[in-house]
This record gives C-alpha cells, structure tokens and sequence, in this order.
C-alpha cells in the first residue's frame, strides 16, 4: 500500500477538484422561511405574556379608578355592600395556606429527592419518580374534593380530633402541599442527581457513610437547585385556584388561625367571576385587580427562583 | 345561534342559556325535556352566576339569562341598552330560603325579627339564648352562602334590609350549598340557611325552621311558598329572554315556549316551588308579549 | 532527587512501534502545494484566548498530525478549518484560513458549503442512530449530491473505509449494532462519501482498542492516496507511524490572568521532529517529561 | 509523621468489622425518614381513589359513560357530554400547542444564539408563564376570544385556546430538554457532512428527540385535561349534545364533577365520585403511557 | 508494509523523563509483607465480566502501579481495594481481597470502616463546595476521629501535601478557588488528613498541567515513607518516575460475545517491567506499539 506517493505533483485523488471549489454563500429560501416561522414560534411567548397584561390591567385600572390604594391595601372592607375592595385578608389567606403547604412539602419532597436520588436503585428511581410525579398530574378539582370530604372530616376532625371548621387553612394548605410534593421532589432530585459522582466518591472514600454523605456533602452541593425547587413549588401553591376554592372558604379573614375559614386571592377571583356582581361594578372590576397583583406575586416568586437556578447551573 | 325558522316543534339551532346558579337546575331540566322531544335543538345552560349571566346577554352573547334578582336599573340596564338588547323577564318560579339547625337543636320557629338579629350586620348573638330565653343556652355556629350569591344578597337586601346591604361576617360562608348543609348537620347548635331544593334533598339530615312573619309560624313547603304564607323568605326566580333571539332564533322561541308551557312539571322535576296560578297566568301574559 | 534517568533505567522503552510505518517518503521540507493554511490564526471563546497566531500550511495528500498536551488547542484549530467553531457559542475566530487560497472566513462563504469539502472524523464514533446505510447516504442526501446509484456509493465507500466485509449483510441494521472501531470506520466512510477534498480527524482512535487502533491507522495511510488529512493525536506512537508531517503545540499561561493559551511551538517533517526537534519544549513534551 | 502505618493485624480486625456506620441508629432513622417522605404521597394517592371509588361505587356502570347529564332520571346521569368534551378540548389543544410549542423549542434550543437578548427573554419569559397561575390564562382566553370576534366563549375553540395557553410553556421547556439530551456529536457529525442546521434538525435531532417530546407533551396534555379553573372563568356551560367542530358549545369533564358536586342531589354526588375515577382513570392512563414512552424508547445516550 | 522502525527513525523519543526518579530502591522481587493482596479476584458489572482472575499483592512503603491501555480494569481493580465498588450499581466482586490478612469482601467488615484505613484520590480533582479548612477537617468529622485540635491537623494534612504554605492565608475560602494541582493536593491532604494506611489513587495527575503533576509526583515519593500508594496511571513515564513496582494489565476480547475483560498480564519490579519485560504484550504496551 501507498508505495507510489512521492509527492509534489500528486495523484489525481478522487476527492480533489480540479479547480478551487466554488464555497460562495448559496440562497436556501426553504431554510430563511423556516427559520423565520420558528422565529415567531418563539416570540409567541412573549405575545402572551403581553396578552394577559393587557387582558388584566384594562379593568384593573378602572377599579382604581374609583378605589384609592388605601382601601385596597387594607385590613377591612370599607364601604358598603358594592365596595368591598380589601384585599390584605386575601393576601393572608394565600400566605397562610401557601406556608402550610409549604412546611408539608418541603420536608417531604426533600426527603423522597434525598431518598431517590442517594437511596434508590435506579431501577427503583426509574418507576417511584413517576409514582411520585402522579400526584402532580391528580386535577385539583378532585384535590378539592378530597380536602373537603376526607381531610377536614376524616383526617382532621376524626383522627387529629382538631376544631376546624367546615372549610378552613389546614385541609386547604395540606392538600395543597401535596398536590406540590411532586414538584419539589422532581426538582430537588434533579438537583441532588446533577451533583458529580465524584464528590459522593470523595465522601465515601473519607469514610463517611451514606447519611453523612447525602446531608454534608450531596445537599450542601445542590443547595440552590433545591431551593429553586421550593420557591417553584411555592408559586405552584399561590397560583393554585380550585383546592382553596372548594376546601379553603370563602371568608376574608385576617387571622391566622388555620383552623378557620380563609378566602384566598384565586378563590376570590374564582368566586367573584361566578358570582352576582354586576359586570363594570367596581367589586367585578376588583376581580382584575386581585388577578393583576397575583400575576405580580407569580412573577416575582419566579424571578428569584430563576436566579437560583442560575446559580445552580453555575456550580458546575 | 343559526336556525332558520321551522314551524314549531321542528325547530333546530342552539340556544345559550346562562345566569344565576340558583336558577340553573330550572333551565337545564327544561333543556333536557326539550331534548327529548326535539333532540336538533341544542341548548347549552350555564351556571356563571346572575351577574356574570347578565354581562354576557347585555353584550348581546347569550339568548336567555337566568336571574336570582331582578335585573340592577343601575349598572345592568343600561348597558343592555346600549348594546340594543331588548329583553322581556319571565318569573318562573318561587325559591322559600330554608332556615335550617342542627337536628338536635330544641328550636323550632323564628320570628321575623328574631331572623333579622340573627343574621343582620354585626350582630351580637351568639348564643341561641340571646334570641330568646326559652331558647337553649347554647353557642351558635353558622353558615351562609357566599357573598356573590343571589342567596346570600336577597336575605341581606330584601329580609334583613340593612343599607350596607350584607350580613354579618363571622358566620362561616361558602359557595357551595352542599358545605352549608354539611356544615350544619355536622356541627351541634348551628343554624344556616339556603335554597329549599337543597333542604328538600338534605331534610333528613338538618331541620328546617318555621318563620313567624306576624301570623303564626310557616313551615317552609311549596303549598306555603305558593300560597305566599311564606313570607318575608319565598323570593323569585326568573329568566331574561333576549326579545330579538326569541324573534329570530326559532329555536329559542321553542325553548322559551315549551320552557313556560311546562313549567309546572319542570319545578318538580328540578325540586323547585312551582308559581301559583295568578303568577303563572302572568307569566304567560309576559310571555305572549314578547311575539306580540 | 533525580539521579538516574528512565531512558537510561530502561532502554527497552525506546523501542518505538513498527507496526504501521510505511515507506518513507521523500517530502520537501514544506509543503509546496498547501491546501489549506491558517494565518495569523487567533481563536477565542468568549474572553478567554484559546489559541494564538498559528501559521501552518497542510500539504495535498499528506497527513499532518497536530500533538501537543491536553489543552493546547489542537481540537480549537482543527475546528477552524471547516468552521466547526461556528456552532460553538462564544467561538470567535481572528485571523485567515486559506481553503485553495480563499478565505474560508470570508463573508461570501457558505461555511455548509466549507463543510462539505473539508469533512471531519470525531474522536467519539459518532454515527446516527439510522442503518449503516443511511449514515453512508446522509451525507449525500444532505448535500443534494447527483447520485446515480446510491447503492453503489455506499459500497463504495464503505469499502473505501475497509468496512464493506463486515458490514455488507447488515446494510439495514443499526448502526449502533457495530462495534466501536467499526462505528469509527464507519464514521470515516460517511465522511469520505460526500467526496471531500481534506478530512480532519480529531483524536480519531483515542476511544479505540489497539486491534481497532491498527485498522484505522492502515486506513489513514491508504487514504493519503486520495484526500488531504488532518490528523489530531494525543498518541505521539501514533503521529510517528501515520504522519508525514508533525506541529507541536503547547499552552503557556498568561501571566497576569494565568489563563493558558494554545500556541503552535514547531512544524515540521515527522521524522524531524521526532528525531531532532528544534525547541526545548518539543524535546522535553515527546521524550515523556510531561503531558 | 509516622502514622498509621504500623497497624498490627489484629487492631485492623477489630477496627474492620466494629458496629456498621451505616448501620447505626442514626442513619436508620433518617432512611426511615426519607422512606416515609416518599411513600406518604403515594399513600395519599391511595387513600383519595380509594375513598372517591367507594363514594362512587354505585354508578360504575356504562351510563355514566353513555349519557347526558339528566334531572329527570338522576340515577342515570352520565358524563358522555364532558367526557367528548375533553376528548375534543385535548385534540384542539394539542393541535394548537404541540407544533407551536416544539417549533420555538426548536429555534431555542438549534437555531439561536443561546447570549442573544432575544433568546434570553423568551427563555424567561417561558419560565414566567409556567408559573403563571391558570385562571388567569382563563382571563387572557376571554379576551383573545373577544378579540377574534367570537360572542360565545364556551365553545371547543375558546377552551382549548385557554388550555392551549396553559401547556405551551409545558411543552416548550419538555421539548427543549429532549432535545438538550441529544448529543452534540450527533448534530456535529451532521454539520460536518456540510447539513444545514434545519436538516439537522429535522432529520437527526428532531427524531432521537420523539420519545422525549411525546413524554413531555401527554403529560402537558394531562394536566389540561384536568384544569377546571380557566374554564370557570370561560364559562363552559351544560350541554346535551355531542361536539362537532371547534366552534360546538362544550363542557368539559372537570367542569362537570364540579358543577354535580355542589348539587344538592345525592345521586348526582355519587355520580360525580365516580366520575372522578373516569377522569382519573384517563389521567393515570396519560401519565403511564408516557413514562412507558420514557422508559422504553427513551434513548440514555 | 512495516519496514523501518520508529525508535530507528526517531532515537530521540527513546530519551524518557529524568525529573523525579529518585535514588534507586532495593527491593525484594515480590514485596515479603504485603499490605494489601487480590486473590482470585474477579469484577462484573451485572452479566459483563470486567476483570478475570487478578492475584497481586502490594508491598508495604512501596508505590505500586498499575498501568494498561484503556478499559481493561485498572480502576475496577483499584476501586475493588476499598470497597468503592460497593457504591457502584450492579457491580459484583469475586474473590478476596485481603487487607492485613483480612478478607475486606467478608459479610462481617463494614466498608466504611475500610474506607477509613484506605483512602482514595480520584483522577479529577474532586474538593467539596466548602472552605479548604472544612475540606480537611470532613474526614476527621464524619468518622468521628478523636481530635485534640482541629487546627493542628489541618495544617498538618496540609504540609503533609506541601500546600500549607500556599493556602494558610485562605483557609476558610472556597476550594473552588484554588487551582487544578492545587485542588489535587488538597484532596490528598483530606485524604491524609484521617490518617490512613494505604492511598489508593486513580489517575492523579491525568487532569493537571506538567507542572503540577511534577508536585504531585514529588508529593507521593514523599508520603511513601508513610503510607502504601497504589496508583493507577496513562502515563508510562509516570509509572516509570514513581512506583517501585509496576503491574501490567491488557483486555481481551471474549471469543462469543466479543466483551473485553480485563487480566493482569505481568507484575514486576518497575525496572524490570520496563526494561526487561517478560511477556510481549507488555513489550508492546510499553515501547508504544498500541495504547
Ligand atoms: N467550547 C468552549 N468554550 C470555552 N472554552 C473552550 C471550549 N472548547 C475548548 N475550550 C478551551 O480552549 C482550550 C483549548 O481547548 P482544545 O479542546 O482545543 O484543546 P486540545 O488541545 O484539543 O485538548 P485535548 O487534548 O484535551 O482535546 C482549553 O483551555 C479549553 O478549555
Ligand atoms: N460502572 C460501570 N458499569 C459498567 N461497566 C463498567 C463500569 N465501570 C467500568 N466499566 C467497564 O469495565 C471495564 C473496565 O473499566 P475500568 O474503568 O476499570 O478501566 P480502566 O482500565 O480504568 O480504563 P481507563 O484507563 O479508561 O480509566 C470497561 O470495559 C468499562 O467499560
Ligand atoms: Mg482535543
Ligand atoms: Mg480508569
Ligand atoms: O348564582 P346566583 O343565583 O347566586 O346568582
């Protein structure tokens, strides 16, 4: 083989061209209009969040139009049956009943993402992950449900013996916070799995066992995505309509007793839209602006969760 | 809507109903009968509350709102008169407002007055005592309806008739009637009231209670709600019917026609107080004005 | 410490693999009739500067190996000479890549249309997860090549890359099926499908057993017949047996950032810069002192 | 420093096989934490089927499935009406979602540049609207309907659109992921046989990236087929009759266990447990097919 | 083909690293007090047999190597020696390996408490997201180590690893912070740091630059004095530089199924295995012929 080559004028390849190969720029339509339609594919996203500001602020700024923000932004509706434009006690009942859900789902979505992602076999992880994930998929309305005829009277009044009310925080919140579990499990365990092999290795080769591992050395490293996670489930439980709807009441309430009835920002514009108010009514228009402000808290939530993830991404 | 009128009885084409959740189960069981004489017809009822009912038929969206109240002069009308929607009401039948306790509880009949104190804006009853002293000592729990409902603003404006127009508020409240009635069979010494339908359906597990109105106290039944004995607590119930859908849409005239001709048979079916003739006589007046 | 040197120790380690040398061949000392030459080559991604101001010419029909430690930017200059390091996001190119004396950074030029003249082997076997046949039509396919009889480019090319035996009675199947110096040489025959002029080979046998190895360097030398090619190796045994030329490049850290940047250190005839380099660095790198 | 190296035989026996670390007391109270955690939510998901199944057990029958909502024969009510309705909602949404959804998936993830400013504020702007809450997708459906000139709202297209809305970001970030997980050697190798990026594309990535895509996408779909809040605020009403086009007056199974769940009838309360296992059953059956696509087809490269 | 000779062509390669060999060592041909030996030991990762019948032993103060073309088990082998595999899923061991005397596969051994006499260092540096201090003192913590003065140990660890004049300043900062070598060392100072008996370590130096690696180098012919090093290493010329004995492994493919597993072809002084190797494959292995 390859006795021949003695360069300078070399063989006629099959490969080479006789002249320079023509490497000028070629028009491919096919390719720009493809391109161009993706383009706007993506824009669209933009389209809707532009949407659904529009669609909300129109008729919130009518309602302050004719309700200063003081009113708004009270303990108390003041006024008369027409004006009850309050919306603190809202805001305390979803934060009630995101904090309930939360301090269920935390520990427990971090200990399923701890267990799947340090414990089990992958085999394991392979079915258990998506188990867990079902409970995500579980519509909120049979959520609501299930919080209103089985946790407050089975769970809470029965076996806890608690004297809850009828619709009240606790069943609201905890079903709540498992409807989040998954999210907070899903996620965390990305993070934990996303955790080089080798610190683990490092670990174990220090002589630390698997516990020691998993809290000194694993969640340590994913600290960030785990709390993406969390503040993700978080908005999960302030956006959440149909469970606090049905199982949370429909009193706007300032305290926090759990055990009472509380009327949350998506319960009241779940509400208000099915009610009797008369459309243009400055208690219709109200609907948009308690719409507006949970739009605002969303998205708030969800910069600073974008921002942990971030920097999770950066660790590695 | 897309019906090209037939003769009646052979009509097809769609009609949307929505409105009051209260009279909802009315309309949907006059949609249902008509379907099964007329199956080309399709009614679609919805349940968005008389409020939300009446933006959607003002803005000219739907053909037939129904109504737990009367149509507000104020905000609604006139905007269905700037949109151009001539419409004519029809009182189709009669809802008592049920008082009801817990069982167990040793009181029967409540005067008018006695529902005012108990129910009116910042009120300080809290025991069954302080309505009247034969009554037990006892700590009252409550639950009303929500207050977007037709339900809960006809006890605050027409019986309690505080300028506030609202109830008091440390009564547990909810949008969902089956709560209420959960609430009360479930919790000792606690009074509520909705509907009669869902009294009517649950008598076996709360007590309704007697109104005292000055002349002596009425079981909530539909023989009293009809007789009008039950006062100040029967309030109307009606649906709007869009003069120009009933017109043009034979499908709607069909609806609306067969809707009060049956009227009677369809309260009962849907557990609803049926009108009382002279109201039924008015109704159909009503009803022949439109085509007129 | 350090007495005795290994050399001295163990002798037997000179003993340098004969199994692919070829014939020598007669090369003037540097290429005459370049293909490609890269100017004043100056890469960077994002901020970092990755390679600085290579000037190399690749002669036709020759094997030019780039060695050099991990880090010193072979792969990033051999990514320059097809415009691989467009899809690199941050990739910045300074500098001239002369493709038959034009430009290939030059705006006019269609980096699809530099692709298909310069095709490239990876050093993971990378086929797509189609049959064999289809990875050997892909290229054609792609490039809306005037084809004949597909059937017959693919043996051709398969057979071009050694393959044809082993591979002919399962055309259809995976080829995810193969093993990887299969997969690798199969690589090489999709790549010498679309008729390319120069193929560049980043590392080509690293994933490769020594049986593997063998083949695709016997491979590479028959291949010199007909394609200019461009060979990235980490195995200096290697770029002794297969190249007809050798550049050497290392990484010297900045000395204010400590960032390292790639530079080319010496290029030369093969034989040259194994027996009697010119630098220090090339000396001290193919004896073994570090890398 | 002279260390441990000097360890006799017998020391290191004794050291070797003293009390297990991972054994200890400790550490089982903490797998035992973790085991709980896991399996509390599975024991709920348990706890709530079984308890609407027995609620629900009365009307387990083919009624439920084949009719109309009825007053007049209460035992008899069925949910044929919702459940076309859903059926007819998902294929709309999907329709609607699935190809715009993996379209700007596409651009994202194969034809941006991933620093431009562009790129940036959509890749936001997708996480922002996955975390916007779905009522108030059902506000922005009301007015896109009223935009496009539609009087009734309640009808195939103005839900879908609502749903449609919902899972866009769903499938945009699933597929974006699936694509991710197609290596780069693969799309290189393309490249270097002078492919354009589209052709890549279409005829590499897209394909290694089906299985994931389809994941992704049944359980967007999944999840609208469970949403009732837009739809609320839609106003999907009752109806009798079976869907036929986009613009059919329509509801939703959802939407109809809400509205029987607050009825005061008994019959209609049991109706609607079991037609909660119905949607369930679909939704359950959603999420199986696609883990059975993940973990079947799914490629781990 | 095969006519001239690379090492005839190019006598330069033969010149092999002269940097750290120290004084030679006079060792006995096979190591009288092994702290460690492999017995009939064989690895499968679920059906795929990994490596078949090692029997090795390694010496007490001696720095062994294990070297071998890629894949065929040097790290199974290695993480075998303390139980790393354990972690490993669907990883399986045959076979004994005695640790004093002491079978470590024995059901009655916890494998942590192995773990903590036999430390590791892996290829990449692996340093946990904490400060330097805490790196050190984890080991000490988790094993629950008896320690007067935390302080004290730290910065023994860390002079034991020659890096304690380079971060005393920066002990609480992150060891993301230091450099690549920097890292290296600072992992061996952690492993160290819980005063083992043996130092495994795979691949050291494979991921740092050759001035590093000529710390680390110097590092482990210090800790030899201390502690048992086994280290698994690419680089011949490494193996040649530091260990006292060298332990050849090549993989060969099974006849059906075509799967490589690993065996261990020759072990021997360093001198010998590269100087005067009795079994051609390590002939070939070493004088570059494949690999
Ligand atoms: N996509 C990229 N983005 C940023 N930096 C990069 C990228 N690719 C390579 N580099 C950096 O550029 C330098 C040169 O890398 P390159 O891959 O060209 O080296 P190499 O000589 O091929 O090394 P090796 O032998 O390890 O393959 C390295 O410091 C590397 O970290
Ligand atoms: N976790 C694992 N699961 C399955 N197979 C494995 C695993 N780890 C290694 N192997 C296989 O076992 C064989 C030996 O691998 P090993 O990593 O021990 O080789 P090595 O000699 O260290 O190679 P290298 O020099 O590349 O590090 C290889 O074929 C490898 O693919
Ligand atoms: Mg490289
Ligand atoms: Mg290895
Ligand atoms: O639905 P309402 O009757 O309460 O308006």
């Amino acid at each position: 083989m390859a006795q021949n080559a003695t360069t300078a004028s070399p063989p006629p390849g099959a490969g080479l061209p006789a002249s320079p190969p023509d490497l000028s720029r070629r028009p491919r339509p096919g390719e720009q209009v493809i391109k161009a339609v993706l383009v706007l594919s993506a824009g669209a996203s933009i389209l809707i969040t532009f949407g659904i500001i529009a669609a909300v602020i129109e008729p919130a700024l009518h309602f302050f139009e004719e309700v200063p923000f003081g009113q708004f932004f009270a303990t108390e509706d003041i006024g008369s049956r027409e004006y009850r434009p309050a919306v603190l006690p809202l805001l305390v009942g979803t934060a009630l009943t995101t904090v309930i859900a939360l301090a269920l789902a935390v520990p427990l979505g971090l200990g399923a993402a701890m267990y799947l992602s340090e414990y089990a076999s992958p085999r394991a992880r392979k079915w258990l992950k998506p188990t867990v994930e079902l409970l995500a998929g579980v519509p909120s309305v049979v959520y609501g449900f299930f919080a209103l005829f089985f946790v407050t009277p089975v769970v809470l009044q029965g076996w806890f013996n608690l004297e809850v009310n009828f619709t009240n925080a606790w069943a609201a919140g905890i079903v709540l916070g498992v409807m989040i579990i998954p999210t907070v499990a899903s996620l965390s365990e990305d993070a934990l799995s996303a955790v080089p092999m080798a610190l683990r290795q490092g670990s174990y080769a220090m002589g630390a066992n698997r516990m020691q591992t998993t809290l000194r050395v694993v969640l340590p490293a994913a600290l960030s995505g785990v709390a993406a996670a969390i503040v993700l489930g978080l908005s999960r439980a302030v956006g959440e309509t149909m469970i606090v709807t049905m199982a949370g009441g429909a009193v706007k309430n300032m305290s926090v007793d759990p055990s009472e009835p509380h009327m949350t920002m998506t319960a009241f514009i779940a509400i208000t839209a099915q009610g009797e108010n008369p459309v243009g009514s400055v208690s219709y228009n109200m609907l948009f602006a308690v719409g507006l402000l949970l739009f605002i808290i969303t998205f708030i939530i969800n910069a600073i969760s974008i921002a942990f993830v971030r920097r999770f991404r950066q660790a590695y | 809507g897309n019906a090209e009128g037939g003769e009646s009885g052979g009509a097809s084409g769609s009609v949307a109903v929505d409105g009051s959740s209260t009279v909802y189960p009315m309309s949907n069981t006059a949609a249902e009968l008509l379907s099964e004489e007329n199956p080309d017809i399709q009614v679609s009822v919805g349940f968005s509350g008389t409020g939300g009912g009446f933006e959607k038929f003002c803005a000219g969206q739907t053909d037939i709102s129904d109504a737990s109240r009367p149509i507000k002069e104020d905000e609604e009308v006139p905007v269905c008169e700037e949109n151009g929607v001539e419409y004519t009401e029809l009182l189709v039948a009669t809802d008592a407002l049920t008082v009801v306790v817990h069982p167990d509880l040793a009181v029967d009949c409540l005067t008018t007055d006695q529902v005012v104190e108990l129910f009116g804006p910042g009120s300080d009853v809290t025991s069954w005592q302080d309505l009247d002293p034969s009554f037990p000592d006892a700590e009252i729990a409550g639950f009303i309806p929500g207050t977007d409902s037709g339900t809960y603003d006809y006890m605050a404006a027409d019986v309690v008739g505080d300028e506030s127009e609202s109830l008091r508020e440390d009564f547990e409240v909810s949008e969902d009637d089956n709560i209420l009635v959960q609430g009360v069979s479930g919790t000792e010494n606690s009074v509520g009231f909705f509907g009669y339908s869902y009294y009517e359906e649950n008598a076996d597990t709360v007590k309704a209670l007697a109104i005292d109105d000055g002349n002596g106290c009425v079981e909530p039944s539909a023989e009293t709600a009809q007789a009008g004995e039950y006062t100040p607590l029967a309030r109307p119930l009606f649906i709007y019917v869009s003069n120009s859908a009933y017109a043009d849409n034979a499908a709607v005239a069909e609806y609306v026609d067969f809707y009060i001709e049956n009227l009677a048979d369809i309260a009962e079916t849907a557990q609803f107080i049926p009108l009382n003739d002279d109201d039924y006589a008015a109704t159909q007046d009503a009803l022949a004005g439109i085509s007129g | 410490m350090a007495s005795a040197t290994s050399s001295d120790t163990f002798p037997q380690m000179a003993a340098l693999g004969d199994v692919h040398m070829s014939a020598e061949r007669r090369l003037p000392d540097s290429p005459v009739n370049p293909v490609m030459e890269a100017r004043d080559l100056n890469v960077f991604y994002g901020d970092f500067h990755a390679v600085h101001d290579v000037n190399l010419s690749y002669g036709r029909n020759e094997i030019t190996a780039m060695i050099g430690p991990s880090g010193c930017g072979k792969s990033t200059v051999l990514r320059c000479l097809n415009r691989m390091n467009d899809l690199v996001a941050g990739a910045h190119v300074e500098g001239e890549v002369l493709y038959h004396g034009q430009d290939i950074y030059q705006k006019s030029v269609d980096p699809i249309a530099v692709r298909t003249q310069i095709g490239m082997v990876f050093q993971k076997p990378n086929p797509f997860p189609k049959s064999i046949y289809d990875n050997i039509a892909y290229g054609p396919r792609v490039t809306g090549m005037k084809v004949d009889n597909m059937d017959d480019l693919v043996e051709g090319a398969l057979r071009g890359a050694a393959l044809w035996d082993e591979v002919k009675d399962k055309l259809k199947q995976s080829a995810y099926g193969l093993s990887g110096g299969q997969q690798q040489r199969l690589c090489i025959a999709r790549t010498i499908a679309t008729k390319p002029d120069v193929i560049l080979m980043d590392e080509p046998c690293s994933a490769l057993d020594p049986i593997a190895t063998a083949r695709v360097e016997d491979l590479m030398l028959e291949l010199r017949n007909d394609f200019t090619i461009i060979v990235v190796t980490h195995n200096m045994q290697q770029a002794a047996r297969v190249s007809d030329r050798t550049a050497f490049f290392t990484a010297r850290p900045d000395e204010t950032t400590g960032n390292r940047t790639g530079l080319l250190v010496e290029y030369d005839l093969t034989s040259t810069i194994f027996s009697n380099p010119n630098d220090k660095r090339t000396e001290d790198y193919i004896s073994g002192r570090f890398g | 420093m002279s260390v441990a190296t000097q360890t006799a035989a017998s020391t290191v026996a004794a050291t070797l096989s003293g009390r297990r670390r991972d054994r200890n007391v400790g550490s089982l109270v903490f797998l035992g934490a973790l085991w709980s955690s896991l399996f509390f939510g599975v024991m709920v998901l348990v706890a709530l089927i079984v308890d609407t199944a027995i609620a629900g057990s009365p009307r387990f029958d083919l009624n439920l499935l084949t009719q109309y909502e009825s007053t007049i024969r209460k035992d008899e009510t069925g949910f044929r009406a919702g459940i076309l309705g859903s059926l007819w909602l998902m294929g709309v949404t999907a329709l609607m979602a699935i190809p715009l959804g993996i379209a700007a998936a596409i651009y994202l993830e194969e034809f941006a540049t991933k620093t431009s400013r562009f790129n940036r504020v959509v890749e936001i702007n997708l996480q922002n609207l996955a975390a916007v809450p779905s009522i108030i997708y059902g506000m922005l459906a009301v007015a896109i309907m009223g935009l496009l000139g539609y009087n009734y709202k309640g009808i195939v297209l103005g839900g879908a659109m609502a749903l449609a809305l919902l899972i866009l970001p769903v499938i945009v970030i699933t597929t974006r992921e699936a694509l991710r997980a197609v290596p780069d050697e693969i799309r290189q190798g393309s490249y270097a046989l002078g492919a354009t990026v589209w052709q890549t594309t279409w005829r590499n990535t897209l394909p290694s990236a089906v299985p994931g895509i389809a994941t992704g996408t049944i359980l967007g779909l999944s999840r609208a087929i469970g949403e009732a809040a837009p739809l609320l605020i839609l106003g999907l009403a009752t109806v009798r009759f079976d869907p036929t086009g986009v613009e059919s007056k329509v509801t939703a199974l959802p939407m109809q266990i809400y509205n029987l769940s607050s009825a005061p009838q008994l019959d209609f309360q049991v109706a609607a447990s079991a037609a909660i296992i119905v949607l369930l059953v679909m939704i359950l059956g959603m999420n199986a097919l696609a883990i059975f696509i993940r973990n079947k087809f799914q490629r781990s490269w």
